[in-house]
């Protein structure tokens, strides 16, 4: 590993906080929505992975793709996607991201970087190694960052994405999310080794197993694999150990967690352990109070102009099968 | 005797009956065991037969389809779930290529009685990856036998039937009908694959339509009487094998022929029994028989526009309406 | 000015014009490079334009869709090649659930201009795994079109069309026909897609059939002229987008339709046309429109049995006889 | 590792050394058929990785059950197919293992325990895990033997099917055939690391890199494998570094090959090895040679009599599509 990088200015580590809080608070009232049944079908939320997404996306470029699951509402937000067309798209307004067509588990905003969220599994990984190829083959030094869950290395597409992205040495960064859980099922029901991590040895891929609660942390990882894939020598595969606050899905009160994880984690929380960092540097307890307050306003607002747009043409649904 | 049970619960009672009367016969799939399954439909049974003959696998399709595959060589009934049906995707190699060909392919050797259960269609808001009609992908690969119940009913003789045919089935689950409550008998034997029901007779026109589909036909067909349109609606059950017979006498009779289904047309089963009943029936066809059926789009998200894209019972109608017109 | 070459030679051409006149289109796929391909397709490509351009891959479709995917997604226009089409199967998620929807689930914010080439069908001994007419696999999936070449001249004007398609298309070349000679005009321009060919004009029935399936249709047609059988054979030469207009006027000629098509009926472009032609033009059909094509079971290895599988122009010209007859 | 086992009785050397004498010379009469044109389609074959199949099959018992590729007719024959029906497929005869509806690709005989061949590459591994779960699941101490490429473990299937293996301590022995190509590209092009066998440490599974040229290793890593398997140890992964004389199949002459690296490979032919150990042991050069003409004698006349078998019936093609 290079020297450490010099430390991250307080205006830019209160710029994540802001992030954070904007994405814990779209998620909360995404699980209201639904808990309401105002929206059909279903969501995944990710309270509690804040750090991770907002980390590894404030180590990217304009220019850096980013790819990620139907678990993606913060990803794409951390990638600078708007709030309120993100409501949108969640609400299936006209207006929303995607205009209504991708929902919940496919937001994106092309024009941020924002390239997809895709919903089956392992779909989206040989897809970040496109784009990364792109880079790659125009000589251009963009990089490709891709999230993913600790269930989702046990699926083929996740294999062969490895693979590839190593012999080809492609500009991609691949971030698995270990939150613990692949649905109900905990990660060591699924998996034999404990550390994911260690399978970026079957492709002699750079590696790194951190603490996916701490914003530094994912934010310096990314930033040195980031620039190994500017550098031109390929891939890194970082395990980010974190956890997701609340259910799989909104159909799921998550009764199989045991008794005192979720409070451990809690005591973890990614936006208490950055706030505590921040107070610890002299930010003061009124202004993070106050960042908090203006992002949950500002969430609030975004969700009651959502909710004023209008649904989709009944003609949209024929359009943008085809160019 | 009878009782009222959901679809959900007559497909985990089936379940439940030939995994009682029949060791071979083992469950497995993500999440299927304590947590009875993303859509509940194995609730219960990790309890009832332990961890032995129901076991959650990890996010591997490809694994669970050739597990099934090769416990079947050995004579085990598996039941395979692979929850929403669009995941076929991910192991279509292991049904098309490998489950439907197998047997053929060593001059049977082997015998593959292998059920694969997939939570299937439109309706629920699930966006374009977890909300298409799968049944279509499977009809040009023939080894396969494909089962579509629309009733709780059919769901429980279907499925019963499913496990024990000695032939690879692919057995869909409507998520919009795992609510849905109808009467099962005590008792009730399992069915026979390949023989579709007259869901409700009628002279003008004849309506073929399954799983949410065909309750919208009867929906329409409600509808139509009011009109003094007699409809005679028919659910094949399954598509492979398909009850042919039925429906060319049907349209021998009616001499009208419309499909409902919720997929689009292009390669759809509607198409290939339109096909049929031209090639076989066609002095009886008094009118141009029709589809009804989803646009040649994928599925938008948005409700009012997966709302349109899934046939209602009103545009069933109208097609009906039109081709008993013409 | 023209020039005789192969089909496969054809297919070469056609990729190196479009990687010449184009610095987007790169090519990638097991064995492409320096060894030409299993079916000597990209031969001379590699040494031409070298590593960056032409690029082996692992045996991992599933990475060579998606990479093909992202990098069009990122404005180049990739040549993915697939090698045997039934190996589709292994990267069926890919092509179906990402491919095909992912402009459309992003509201258009994505333009997909990848082509994938695929060796398509049967006849050449490869047995059940390797011999599949792939191509009635993705019918049911809008968001894909669909190429299927029969002539060395339609095989180079396609291809380029398909590489400067701004969507995604599936490039089926038939194994079968990878030495057929033919002509190619001097500096030929791309086709449009959806346009259908006219092979021969006839006046008693309009034989549709593509790829292999035309030549024989072709030779049936010849058959039947020593019969005084007038026969328009109409090759589509897409499947998606489909010429129906031309098939159309046809049968209001000849008021007759065969489908001649190597795979089995179900869930065939075959049965997806009759079903279209019944519902577009029913009253100018005077007998039955027929499908002939392949058995509803695998294809066998032993030449005889995988020869009777494959309509022949015999079984062709039968068929047209009883339809002209009817 | 347990005490190495007892050293193997000299008849049963000779019966492995008749194994690999049958083998070779039936693919080089295939070679010749296919040079002629006799048979259509393509073959692959296996001239060089005699050694690998005949010791690991050898190791297994009645009841065991043995998966391959299209490179199987090594292994089907050394699980005891007969040679004059393995040729009858190879010809698309009535009589043929298949019914000649297989072909040279899917040589199969459920009788003897070779379950299948399997020629989309990857499709067999899970299908593996599949037989072996069956005796795991009867409780029976039967084992599932699973051979395959080097170039294999590149695909989705190959992960998929390990992390399985593992993760339910299945019967399973993967048995990874390294003859350093995948069709015309050598591994190193297409695959980061070095060992194969490495990657069964992304499965915590046991294993085995040996050389697939000496029979009486690869018996002795397989029965310890095997062994493993029956007291419910669970799966083992082994790379057997072998090497393919001939080319990928009927259409490859081979002239990616570096200079000398197939001259290399002959000096250690595998049956030439075991020929050196039997005369070591004091087995008379005029017995070996006796049993090496016997052999392409009892090849020469199944093959003889497959050509005289008919064909299949014209209505065979649509029997055995249901059962
Ligand atoms: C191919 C496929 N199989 C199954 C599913 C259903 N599914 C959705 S999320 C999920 C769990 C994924 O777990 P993980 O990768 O850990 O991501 P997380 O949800 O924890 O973020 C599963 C099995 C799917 N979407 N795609
Ligand atoms: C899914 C799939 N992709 C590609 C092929 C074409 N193919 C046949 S053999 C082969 C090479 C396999 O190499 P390896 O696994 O090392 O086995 P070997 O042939 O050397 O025994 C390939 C790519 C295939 N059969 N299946
Ligand atoms: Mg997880
Ligand atoms: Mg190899």
């Amino acid at each position: 590993m290079p020297a450490a990088p010099p430390p991250v200015p307080l205006e830019e580590q209160l710029e994540w906080l802001r992030a954070m809080h904007e994405i814990r608070s779209f998620e909360d009232e995404c699980h209201r929505m639904f808990a309401q049944g105002l929206v059909r079908g279903s969501t995944h939320l990710c309270q509690g992975q804040e750090a991770v997404v907002v980390g590894a996306c404030r180590a990217l470029r304009d220019g850096d793709t980013m790819t990620c699951t139907y678990r993606g509402h913060g990803a794409v937000l951390a990638k600078g996607a708007p709030l309120d067309r993100s409501f949108g798209e969640i609400l299936g307004k006209a207006n929303g991201l995607c205009g209504g067509k991708g929902g919940s588990m496919h937001l994106t905003d092309v024009g941020v970087g924002a390239l997809g969220s895709f919903a089956v599994i392992g779909g989206h990984l040989p897809i970040a190694c496109g784009t990364a190829f792109a880079s790659q083959y125009r000589g251009t030094d963009e990089v490709s960052l891709c999230f993913f869950g600790d269930g989702s290395t046990n699926i083929g597409a996740f294999h062969e994405a490895m693979n590839l992205a190593a012999i080809w040495r492609l500009p991609v960064i691949f971030v698995c999310e270990n939150n613990l859980y692949g649905e109900y099922s905990p990660i060591a029901a699924t998996t034999p080794i404990e550390n994911l991590v260690d399978r970026a040895d079957s492709y002699a891929m750079a590696k790194a197993q951190i603490d996916g609660n701490d914003a530094a942390v994912v934010h310096r990882t990314v930033l040195e694999a980031a620039g190994r894939a500017r550098a031109g020598d390929g891939p890194t595969f970082i395990e980010a150990l974190t956890y997701r606050h609340k259910g799989h899905s909104r159909s799921d009160p998550a009764t199989y967690r045991p008794a005192g994880e979720l409070e451990a984690w809690l005591e973890r929380d990614p936006i208490l352990l950055l706030e505590r960092t921040l107070a610890e540097a002299g930010v003061a307890r009124e202004q993070l109070d106050g960042l908090r307050a203006e992002c949950e306003q500002r969430v609030a607002d975004a969700l009651a102009r959502a909710k004023e747009w209008d649904a989709p043409a009944p003609e949209a649904r024929l359009e943008d099968v085809y160019a | 005797m009878s009782e009222t049970i959901t679809y959900r619960e007559a497909i985990t009672r089936a379940m439940a009956d030939e995994m009682e009367s029949d060791d071979s016969v083992c469950l497995f799939g993500e999440d299927v065991g304590a947590a009875g399954g993303v859509f509940k439909a194995t609730e219960g049974l990790y309890e009832r037969f332990g961890a032995r003959r129901v076991r959650d696998t990890p996010i591997s399709e490809q694994a669970i389809i050739g597990t099934a595959i090769g416990a079947a060589a050995m004579g085990l009934r598996p039941l395979a779930e692979i929850m929403f049906a669009d995941f076929a995707a991910v192991c279509f190699d292991g049904i098309a290529n490998q489950l439907a060909k197998y047997r053929y392919m060593t001059g049977g050797q082997v015998s593959l009685p292998v059920t694969i259960r997939l939570a299937n269609g439109a309706g629920s808001g699930f966006g374009a990856q977890h909300s298409q009609p799968v049944e279509n992908w499977f009809l040009n690969h023939p080894g396969l036998k494909i089962v579509v119940p629309a009733t709780p009913a059919d769901a429980y003789a279907l499925l019963r039937a499913a496990v024990r045919d000695p032939d690879p089935v692919l057995y869909f689950e409507h998520k919009s009908l795992f609510n849905v409550k109808g009467e099962l008998r005590d008792s009730a034997p399992p069915a026979e694959l390949g023989k579709a029901e007259i869901v409700r007779p009628g002279s003008a026109v004849t309506l073929v339509a399954t799983q949410l589909m065909r309750h919208r036909a009867v929906e329409a067909a409600d509808l139509l009487a009011a009109e003094d349109i007699s409809v005679e609606v028919i659910d094949p059950r399954t598509l492979v094998p398909f009850d042919e017979a039925t429906v060319f006498a049907s349209v021998e009779r009616t001499n009208r022929l419309v499909v409902a289904q919720e997929a689009s047309a292009a390669g759809s089963w509607g198409a290939t029994l339109v096909s049929r009943v031209v090639a076989e029936r066609f002095e009886s066809l008094d009118a141009p028989a029709a589809i009804v059926g989803g646009d040649e789009a994928p599925i938008a998200y948005a409700a009012p526009l997966e709302d349109l894209w899934l046939p209602s019972a009103e545009r069933i109608a109208d097609t009906v309406r039109r081709t008993v017109a013409y």
